[in-house]
């Protein structure tokens, strides 16, 4: 399982691995935001937190399909599936490379690119914070439904269909601690249930996503 | 015969008009597939009791 | 099929017959409210709509889980044959409730917590019937909804907690309490007989729907089959 | 070490083959044939686990090393670090063994994407000595290999089934194997039998 993971964080790290597009997609929305609303200075700190973590859960949206798409083409998911690591070992094993490679870069990004919307330093390390616990649940919620939706071409817009209700949870909570926080609010609540969040999906999700990886190669 | 729906009759009407046709679609709909699928299964089998 | 092809017509009878004698007497013979005016006659709507969204998608969830415990092919047929249903149900919900809310909050739309969960159990219906549609194998697709199904479930239950925390809302409580005789201290029973009348009828409109459904979805299955053997043959 | 008993195999909810019984012990190699369409692939895929069977039973080794179409090489990586990834997956012999036995150790730092097809098939099968599985099940090995890499091929099963190990292969093309038991599968093709009778039950 350790060997998966450290081989799928090589992968994606490696040239067209695809490490660093999430973060530049991230970077590309930040930019693109005070251009739409107008570069008011405490109108863009007004939004940011939202901004933020919205961007950061498209950002993670976009390199869900490869977390098994590329393993179930070459072949290489049945020969896993075959070997005496079980799917729901599997799935972790991505889901956990996914969150490194993609999650953990995004969250320590975040305060950064926050600079840029007006958004002060205190809060940006709550926010940086809410990242770090929030966006493992994004992790493992995205690989759940990749690996629902394994046999489905062109399934990306699919993918993108299931996952984003399933992150309503995440985003509430996540926006919401980094909003309190900048009101100067106790967020202490938000953070704790976001956590919660990821914990419980770490619980229950390997088992549903083992059920479909077994189900999709059948 | 209407009753007098006072200054909300647009809302009130639109509200029942709207919904009604949402279930008269979804009906209708059911009905039209439900025909179909009865009558294409009914031709194989006639195919096959032969 | 044997019972339920001998049940529809009785229970489409019914359905017809209560849904129209309610919303008729929701329409024509209940009195105006003193707060509300006449808007207060979309209830006869928005609440059995919206009792009927929650219950299909407590319907698909039941339907799911006896599938993958139990593999009885009828079960997640049911679950199929529901989706559509519920989300119209969720549609009817969601318009009414947006143009019961512009002459009594203002404006169509509010971010209400009541109103956004249904906006996202609608997200929920649309996933779970465009999975359905997506993949090819019956049963393959039948497997991997009633997954999606199951963890929507608690994602959809989260959701609704996580909506409440995100804003305290300016929906009224709810109108309707199911507890006996508590009902008369919430609402009058000039309102509550015609809403239980129609409510009833949009349950039994949610039934009728579902074993036609059902039915159809079957039959398709057994044409799938007769079809793949010809082409063996 | 593999035991098949009345065996139904379906794809896509047809059953394509019914009632296959065989038996294969230790130092044993089974050579499945039939047309293509027959239902090998699917058969192969029940005997690893990876596809439920209609009905009947296999008794089988607990891990099975199972090479399908596509020999699920990562192109990035190089040859010794998708043996290596096996091996470690399986907790199987280090990749020096099958670096010898298939001749590639002069392709062992060269990235799996520059290699030709006939190499990447060896590096597919190379995979199945990393395992250390006593069962290997092979779907069509030899596509794509040429006579000398057949020899090879031929030579590192001799050496498995006599180490006490067994393979159950598919192919379309005479292995020449000496020791290999044959099977055709055409006799248990199954006739006007479809799966998925709980359609007809739910109409009764």
């Amino acid at each position: 399982m350790i060997q998966l993971f450290l081989r799928d964080v090589g992968l994606s790290v490696r040239s067209g691995g695809g490490f660093g597009l999430a973060l530049i997609f991230f970077l590309i929305v930040v930019t693109l935001i005070p251009l739409a609303l107008g570069p008011d200075q405490t109108a863009l700190a007004v939004v940011a937190p939202g901004v933020l973590w919205l961007g950061a859960l498209l950002a993670c949206l976009l390199s869900l399909d490869r977390i098994f798409g590329l393993d179930f083409e070459d072949g290489t998911l049945d020969l896993l599936v075959t070997s005496p690591l079980p799917p729901e070992a599997v799935y972790i094993a991505k889901a956990a490379a996914h969150w490194l490679t993609t999650g953990l870069p995004l969250a320590l990004a975040a305060p950064v690119l926050g600079v840029l919307l007006n958004l002060d330093f205190e809060t940006g390390k709550i926010l940086c914070l809410s990242l770090l616990l929030g966006t493992p649940a994004l992790s493992l919620i995205g690989a759940f439904g990749a690996s629902l939706t394994l046999g489905v071409k062109r399934g990306g817009l699919l993918l993108s269909l299931l996952v984003l209700p399933l992150y309503v949870p995440s985003l509430i909570f996540g926006a919401q601690a980094v909003r309190l926080a900048g009101q100067g609010l106790t967020y202490d609540e938000a953070l704790v249930l976001l956590s919660a969040i990821s914990l419980g999906a770490a619980a229950i999700l390997p088992f549903a996503s083992g059920a479909a990886l077994r189900i999709n190669l059948r | 015969m209407m009753p007098d729906l006072g200054k909300y009759a647009l809302e009130v009407n639109s509200s029942y008009v709207l919904s009604l046709l949402a279930l008269g679609v979804i009906v209708g709909l059911y009905a039209k597939r439900s025909r179909a699928v009865k009558r294409d299964l009914a031709a194989m089998e006639a195919v096959h009791d032969a | 099929m044997g019972w339920s092809g001998r049940a529809l017509p009785w229970v489409a009878a019914a359905a017809g017959l209560s849904l129209c004698s309610g919303l008729i007497w929701g329409y024509f013979f209940t009195p105006d409210d003193i707060r509300q005016g006449s808007t207060v006659k979309i209830i006869y709507l928005h609440v059995p709509a919206a009792l009927m969204a929650i219950n299909g998608y407590l319907l698909m969830f039941v339907g799911a889980l006896v599938w993958l415990i139990r593999r009885q092919h009828v079960s997640v047929l049911a679950a199929k044959a529901a989706a559509p249903v519920g989300m119209v149900m969720t549609l009817i919900a969601l318009a009414t409730g947006a143009i019961w809310g512009q002459p009594m909050w203002g404006t169509y739309w509010v971010w209400d917590p009541r109103l956004t969960s249904f906006l996202i159990l609608f997200l929920f219906y649309l996933g779970y019937i465009a999975l359905w549609a997506a993949i090819e194998n019956e049963d393959t697709a039948a497997d991997l909804t009633s997954v999606l199904a199951l963890v929507g479930a608690v994602f959809a239950m989260l959701s609704r907690y996580a909506v409440l925390f995100w804003n305290q809302g300016l929906h009224q409580g709810t109108t309707v309490t199911m507890a006996d005789g508590a009902q008369q201290d919430n609402i009058s029973n000039v309102f509550f007989q015609p809403l239980l009348l129609s409510m009833a009828g949009f349950g039994l409109l949610f039934l009728t729907l579902l074993l036609i459904g059902t039915r159809t979805e079957v039959r398709s299955r057994r044409l799938k089959v007769l079809q793949a053997r010809e082409r063996m043959e | 070490m593999l035991h098949v008993s009345n065996l139904s195999v379906a794809r896509g909810g047809m059953t394509l083959l019914s009632g296959v019984d065989f038996a294969l012990n230790a130092g044993q190699i089974l050579v499945l044939r039939g047309a293509n369409g027959l239902g090998k692939t699917s058969l192969l895929r029940c005997i690893a686990g990876l596809q439920n069977p209609v009905d009947g039973q296999i008794t089988a080794p607990e891990t099975v090393a199972y090479s399908g179409h596509a020999d699920g090489l990562k192109g990035q990586m190089t040859v010794l670090e998708n043996l290596a990834f096996w091996s470690s997956i399986y907790h199987g012999p280090s990749p020096e063994v099958a670096l010898d036995a298939y001749e590639l150790h002069a392709l062992a730092d060269r990235p799996a994407a520059n290699l030709s097809a006939g190499q990447k098939r060896r590096l597919g099968l190379a995979r199945m000595q990393v395992s250390g599985c006593a069962l290997w099940v092979m779907d069509e090995p030899t596509v794509s290999l040429d006579a000398d890499n057949v020899a090879l091929f031929r030579a590192a099963l001799d050496r498995h089934v006599q180490s006490g190990g067994a393979a159950v292969i598919t192919t379309h093309i005479d292995l020449a194997i000496a020791s290999a038991k044959l099977l055709d599968l055409t006799r248990f093709k199954a006739r006007g039998l479809m799966g998925s009778t709980a359609f007809e039950e739910a109409l009764e």
